[in-house]
């Protein structure tokens, strides 16, 4: 009885020296002998000058590392590595600029055609052709196999011209279908590699990185394509995507030195990351857009003048002041600040507390009467900014109770329609129909505001399809004045983008909405 | 007299715990002689355990202080050893058997470790060799070889107390303290352990002191006895003396409070009143409050022992009066 | 002893299938809809009717139950429906995370705590005691996840020593350890120091000081030995204790493990991740409860005669 | 030894007429660590009570300042918050509310341990039976994964926190109750009780409670310590109280990332939590040994 009594202990202890080892080497077995994840702290790569791993963490777990099925920011982050789109969208001016695609036109209001670069591989040294192209797009248009066919929806079919030209038939002219194209979930697949049979034959694109491990909850880990077909391949041997959700904890990663990057420090730390010397701290404009949103369908909401006193009565300086030391601005406009068309001169509602006592008189209500409830999201920032707005709507006699779920649960809530109150954001780089469309369109499903209006819906398309600038200009501002008036959200500001990084951070290509491409960064050891 | 093995002279050992000073030995003195068995006879409390623990200097401390006084064995003081000689006289030259057998042996060791702990400590021979040595520690007093595997739940009260004995023996002691070594056990198994000791005691020319409340047992084993009160001796003597020419009151109270098998129909006579609070001990003969025969004087002064005659000793100031004897005396 | 091992695992499926039954509906009731979350929001109500009928959604919930404990037996248990993952392998990666995690925890905390509740309970009542005892209390007294990020601050920020971060290499398992055990610390220091204060005054260490051992001998030898028992006792009382301690440090130091992956999932409402994980997370500490009792067995030989005479 | 130790004590008893709660209480008091647990605890309960007294929950509570993040001076002792609130206030205030955690979540955990654990240990059987599998899955979650789920499913307030912190020290109740009702079971005092005619609640009430009272106060008392802390645990997971109650685990958790650049925001609730339950701690091993009459000396 001993002896079996031994052997199971064996047992327990061989389970459990299994355990650390599984532990302590895991993906130990690669490249360099450097740990899976580990940074190479100072360790010289292939480059010269250049450090060999580029470690970058990020705030959310990635979750999906195929194209198609996901649309995600920080899988975007990863998708941006190694696959590359037809067009290639700008951080500076946000246009789209040649990539797979080196020229376009529109033939007529439903043909657009493409000529392809004809030098280009993939990341196993196959060509890239026409027909990768008509087989991404055929695949993205299909609902079943793809998440982001609800994005093609204007697109009737793709077709191969020649073997370096393809055309897209659309049922209308559209003014965003090549932001569109420029998304990370429509990356040009492989067809070759889909047919070969290969495990996960979505991680072959034409990228300057090559996709190598993805230890789940630990990292994702990419090298660089040696065959990239164009002149400006990666600098880093490795780039390295590390999750650490605990915003405190990833600063001190990389304070520590563990992490090159790190992605959303939190703005109240900034002031000691900024007192680093081995750490650069950058801000540039955002484009994500943190509202307070009403249910427009939903009582007392559906009372526009109550809307628009809310507005008056909230206090966007202060929650700038509060939430971001500063690293924001605020805007009257729906629009996120930075997308084309935006503007911001409507006299709107600012914070006029006696205009907004006014107002709730004129929508027909005395003060202490109301008593309504806000939903938010248990995250940062929202708690922060949901006791301001409480105390805020308060000061005018409207009892504000806060109630908090997960961002799940508080998105479906808002899409089944539960909510009177809720704090969302919306990140917008350049197209104009996820505001019109997305936000305000009659029975969208990102439409929390319950929002609908025929004149809207009307005009969302004909911003969509208006080929005159002109025109198309003056529709939008139209449009945003008419939504401000409407008030179905208070939009509270534009956070900026913040990120901190090692000093000796190169090359980074940074956009304000955190759809980075890391493509070309490095750490410079010089 | 013969060389004496245990001189105890003027021990006094106190409890000094949160509640107040508990006097539990208070100048003690007695003495055992070589290849002899001393009997310390006492009711619940009166401080044999202490006393016994003190010879091997093993009194928990804290609370418990000694005081004074000196303990020689075989003419070195042990109250003035120093630890490594302490570790090496336990066990060695002493050894203890304990009252209680259910709880004096570790519950998660085999009887056979437990012997052999011993042997191994003193003898500086390998676990190995103790643990053979064991066996036949155990055969020696009675119990199976392949036992020595067995742990101690696995054995019955009797044979606990035997290997308790075995124990003891392992080291071939010159002296041992045997404290109620037969208290916890059946009537029956009473007999056969008394005579396992008393037969190795012979065989090895051991000499004991064996601490009992049991007058029978001390009248089978001991050579001499010792009766305790309140942490004194109060008579002190061969046990034919004290038996059979009782002098102190307090010993004669435990007499009649025995019952006796052949004179049916007696009544027992038990002493009134209680063991005063150690912590509260009254002035003067600290029995004096429950002695039929004290006086005025009892509560003034301590009694000291006082010579009987032979080798007997008594502390009672009746003996003052030099016509003084007890009832019994008198009646028998 | 093999005949008690198998009837204490018959007695597990009671408490698996009774687990299952009330996590499966709790997470039915709480976990929203599962379509929403797997197709965009911009999704047709035509394609999530289309999905809800091939997940068998529209069945009645017992249907469902019967179906997910069927696929249970045979080791499936569904498949995440943030990344598509089988629930059952990523379980199975992440479990030797943290149990690596829990083992040096458990480790670091008996090597701080034995020697301190032996202390403790040598100098009972003195000052050195209450020292001792507010030293060990330390680390259950604040929050694990407060008193991880304050470890990192020192360790890997301030004074660089071992990383923050990450799960690449012993050193990084250091300070997630050090967390979890200075929380376990406490109880483990008072179990040792009550075990203790009972043992010194048994009869059996008498009879070893008699026998002319050595004051370490008695304490560590006969003593411990002794201790161990409720000691051991306590701590697989107290798994859940570790295994909670366990996931807040892994939320702290981005460390690879279940604790993590629970909390991320209910945060993401991954339903059949969190079902699953509960479910095996209670099969698991069943495990582990089997094996502190056998341990105990092993440590005490009157709870090995009682196995030994059941079965 | 021992013979001398029951002496003594008994003797004591019958000298003084000391009940056995001030021989308890006696001992408590030579235990200094527990002293000044206690006499924390004593004034954590006053400043809880109030709170309201000298705070205004709207204004000083909740309401915020135009003193942004300030460090701690002679106005506000502890700071201000990123609100301006003052720190001092909240901590003075939050005090009732993880109290109202801690000693609430045990208080209903431990009536149902009781109910629990009594029914088990009396009628055996299937009552038994079905109170210890309850037991062994309960105890075979981790406790905080449960209280997430179970927040999760209750939605966030301090009522379903109450609910989710209450099922871990339910069990532990149960357990402790069950354990000291098999063995007073049989004992014969209760076996005459019964012969008696008693009715069994009343047996369960007069002799069966009091006698595990010992364990279960320690345990209440260390009990309410882990639940103030699993209350902030929760409140770092993002599931703990609902903003903006000022209670210390949530104000902990809400100040963590200032902990570089403002760290008063977060080390001052989290000394009130540390000293509360060390407190607590200490309270609860003081009573543990003077309740246990095998380690007085």
């Amino acid at each position: 009885m001993k002896r079996i009594l031994a052997m199971l202990l064996a047992l327990v202890m061989v389970f459990a020296l299994v355990a650390c080892s599984g532990g302590n080497n895991s993906g130990g077995n690669n490249s360099g002998g450097s740990g899976g994840g580990s940074t190479t702290k100072g360790e010289e790569g292939s480059i010269p000058g250049v450090q060999k791993t580029l470690t970058i963490g990020i705030a959310s777990d990635i979750n999906e590392l195929d194209p198609q099925q996901q649309n995600d920011q920080i899988n975007n982050n990863c998708i941006a590595l190694t696959h590359q789109p037809l067009v290639f969208l700008t951080n500076d001016t946000n246009e789209q600029v040649a990539c797979l695609a080196e020229s376009w036109e529109w033939t007529d209001d439903t043909h657009l055609i493409f000529h392809l670069v004809q030098n280009a591989t993939f990341n196993d040294g196959s060509p890239f052709t026409a027909d990768d192209v008509v087989f991404t797009f055929e695949k993205a248009m299909d609902p079943d196999q793809s998440a982001v066919a609800a994005t093609l929806q204007l697109v009737e079919s793709v077709n191969k011209i020649d073997e370096y030209t393809v055309e897209f038939v659309t049922k209308s002219y559209s003014n965003e279908l090549l932001a569109v194209l420029a998304g990370y979930p429509l990356v040009i697949l492989s067809k070759a590699a889909y047919e070969s049979g290969m495990d996960k034959p979505y991680t072959v694109g034409t990228g300057r990185y090559k996709f190598v491990e993805w230890k789940e909850g630990q990292y994702v880990k990419f090298e660089r394509n040696e065959n990239f077909w164009g002149d400006d391949p990666g600098q880093a041997d490795e780039i390295i995507f590390k999750p650490i959700l605990e915003a405190a904890s990833r600063v001190a990663a990389l304070q520590s030195g563990d992490i090159d990057v790190c992605i959303d420090p939190p703005i109240n730390m900034l002031e000691d990351l900024q007192k680093d010397e081995n750490i650069t701290v950058e801000t540039r404009d955002g484009t994500r857009l943190f509202y307070m949103g009403f249910n427009c369908e939903k009582e007392p909401f559906t009372n526009q003048t109550l809307r628009q006193a809310v507005a008056c009565a909230i206090d966007r300086d202060m929650i700038i002041e509060v939430v971001l030391k500063g690293l924001g601005k605020a805007q009257t406009t729906v629009v996120n600040r930075g997308v084309w068309s935006f503007y911001d001169e409507m006299e709107g509602f600012d914070y006029d507390v006696d205009r907004a006592k006014q107002l709730l008189s004129e929508a027909g209500y005395s003060e202490g009467e109301l008593a309504v409830t806000l939903y938010v999201s248990n995250a940062a920032p929202y708690t922060t900014i949901a006791p301001i707005i409480k105390q805020n709507v308060e000061a005018i006699g409207i009892t504000v109770n806060i109630e908090q779920f997960d961002e799940a649960t508080l998105k479906d809530k808002c899409q089944s329609g539960e909510q009177q109150m809720f704090l969302w954001r919306w990140n917008v780089i350049d197209r104009l129909d996820e505001i019109y469309t997305e936000l305000f369109s009659t029975d969208y499903a990102t439409n929390y505001h319950q929002y609908s209006d025929p004149y809207v819906d009307e005009m969302a398309v004909k911003v969509l399809t208006e080929k005159d600038k002109e025109t198309r200009l003056q529709l939008s501002q139209d449009l945003q004045t008419y939504l401000v008036e409407a008030c179905p959200q208070v939009p509270l500001y534009v956070a900026d983008l913040v990120i901190a990084y090692n000093k000796n951070l190169q090359d980074t290509y940074l956009f304000g909405g955190g759809n980075h491409n890391w493509s070309w960064a490095y750490v410079s050891l010089n | 007299m013969s060389e004496k093995i245990l001189e105890i002279k003027d021990l006094v050992v106190h409890f000094e715990t949160d509640d107040g000073c508990v006097k539990a030995i208070n100048g003690l003195t007695l003495s055992v002689g070589k290849e002899k068995t001393l009997g310390l006879v006492g009711e619940t409390g009166a401080g044999k355990t202490t006393t016994a623990l003190s010879i091997l200097n093993l009194v928990p401390s804290p609370p418990g202080v000694i005081k004074g006084g000196s303990i020689e064995l075989d003419g070195k003081d042990v109250l003035q050893m120093s630890d490594k000689e302490l570790e090496h006289m336990r066990g060695n030259d002493v050894a203890m058997i304990f009252q209680d057998p259910m709880t004096a042996l570790n519950p998660v060791l085999t009887v056979g470790e437990q012997i052999a702990e011993s042997i191994m400590l003193h003898e500086h021979i390998s676990m190995k060799d103790a643990f053979e040595r064991a066996k036949e520690m155990l055969k020696m007093v009675g119990i199976a070889e392949s036992r020595a595997y067995d742990y101690p739940h696995q054995f019955s009260g009797g044979m606990r107390q035997r290997v308790v004995i075995a124990i003891a023996l392992a080291c071939q002691p010159n002296f041992l303290i045997a404290d109620e070594p037969t208290t916890a056990l059946d009537v029956t198994i009473q007999a056969q352990v008394l005579d396992l000791m008393k037969e190795l005691i012979e065989k090895n020319h051991m000499s004991m002191l064996l601490i009992t409340h049991d007058l029978g047992v001390v009248a089978e084993v001991c050579n001499d006895v010792a009766v305790m009160y309140a942490g004194r001796i109060v008579e002190i003597g061969s046990t034919e003396e004290v038996f059979n020419s009782t002098r102190h009151p307090y010993t004669e109270g435990l007499f009649d409070s025995l019952p006796n098998l052949k004179e049916q129909g007696e009544e027992l006579v038990p002493i009134k009143g209680m063991m005063p609070d150690p912590m509260r001990l009254p002035e003067g003969c600290t029995f004096a409050p429950r002695c039929p025969y004290a006086t005025e004087a009892c509560t003034q002064t301590v009694p000291e022992l006082r010579k009987m005659g032979g080798t007997h000793f008594v502390a009672c100031h009746a003996y003052d009066d030099p016509s003084f004897r007890l009832r019994r005396n008198a009646n028998g | 002893m093999i005949r008690y091992v198998l009837k204490r695992l018959l007695f597990m499926i009671p408490t698996i299938l009774l687990t299952s039954l009330i996590i499966f509906f709790a997470m039915k009731i709480a976990g929203g809809d599962p379509v929403k979350q797997i197709l965009p929001e911009n999704a047709t109500v035509e394609q999530q009717e289309n999905l809800r009928e091939e997940m068998g959604l529209n069945d009645p919930l017992v249907v469902q139950y019967a179906r997910y404990m069927a696929g249970l037996i045979t080791g499936d248990m569904g498949e995440s429906y943030v990344t598509g993952k089988d629930v059952l392998q990523t379980f199975m990666e992440r479990l030797p995370m943290t149990l690596a995690l829990g083992g040096s925890a458990l480790i670091v905390a008996c090597i701080i705590s034995v020697p301190l509740g032996i202390y403790t309970a040598l100098n009972q009542n003195t000052w050195k005691d209450t020292t001792g005892m507010v030293f060990a209390l330390f680390g259950v007294s604040m929050p694990n996840f407060w008193l991880g990020l304050m470890l990192m601050l020192l360790f890997a920020v301030k004074w660089k020593l071992l990383p923050s971060q990450g799960a690449e290499g012993p050193e990084y398992l250091v300070l997630p350890a050090l967390t979890v055990g200075l929380g376990l610390a406490a109880l483990i220091t008072r179990t040792t120091r009550s075990a203790m204060l009972d043992v010194i005054r048994q009869d059996y260490m008498t009879t070893a000081k008699a026998k002319g051992a050595s004051h370490r001998r008695v304490i560590y030898y006969h003593g411990l030995k002794n201790a161990m028992i409720p000691i051991v006792t306590a701590i697989g009382m107290q798994f859940s204790l570790v295994m909670t301690g366990s996931a807040l440090a892994e939320v702290v130091f981005s460390w690879p493990g279940i604790g993590r992956l629970v909390f991320e999932s209910i945060d993401k409402r991954d339903e059949p991740m969190v079902t699953g994980a509960i479910i095996l997370c209670c099969i698991l500490m069943s495990i582990i409860n089997l094996v502190v009792d056998l341990i105990y067995a092993f440590l005490d030989p009157r709870i090995k005669a009682q196995y030994s005479n059941k079965g | 030894m021992s013979e001398k130790k029951t002496v003594s004590v008994e003797t004591l008893n019958e000298y003084k007429g000391r009940s056995l709660a001030q021989e308890t209480w006696r001992r408590f008091l030579k235990n200094k660590g527990a002293i000044v647990g206690m006499a924390f605890m004593i004034l954590l309960v006053i400043l809880a009570c109030s709170g309201d007294l000298i705070y205004d929950f709207q204004v000083d509570i909740t309401g915020f300042s135009a003193d942004l993040s300030e460090s701690p001076s002679l106005d506000h002792l502890f700071g201000t918050d990123q609100l301006g609130r003052d720190i001092f206030a909240r901590v003075i205030y939050g005090t009732r509310y993880s109290l109202i955690i801690g000693v609430g979540s045990v208080a209903l955990g431990l009536v149902v341990g009781l109910i629990t654990g009594s029914l088990a240990g009396f009628y055996g059987g299937f009552w038994d039976q079905l109170v210890m599998r309850a037991n062994d899955i309960l105890y075979s979650i981790p406790n905080i994964m449960l209280a997430v789920v179970i927040v999760q499913l209750l939605g966030k307030s301090i009522g379903s926190l109450l609910v989710a912190l209450s099922i871990s020290s339910a069990t532990s109740f149960a357990k402790i109750t069950r354990a000291a009702v098999m063995t007073i079971r049989g004992q014969e005092y209760v076996e005459s009780a019964y012969a008696m005619g008693l009715p069994t609640w009343k047996i369960i009430l007069k002799h069966i409670i009091p006698n595990c009272l010992s364990p279960i106060i320690v345990q209440v008392t260390l009990a309410i310590g882990s639940n103030i802390i699993s209350a902030s645990s929760l409140s770092f997971l993002g599931v703990g109280v609902p903003i903006p109650i000022p209670e210390w685990g949530t104000m902990l958790a809400e100040g963590r990332t200032y902990i570089v650049s403002e760290p008063w925001m977060c080390i001052f609730p989290g000394l009130a939590i540390m000293f509360t339950v060390l407190a607590l701690n200490l309270m609860g091993d003081g009573l543990r040994d003077a309740l246990d009459p095998k380690l007085k000396r």
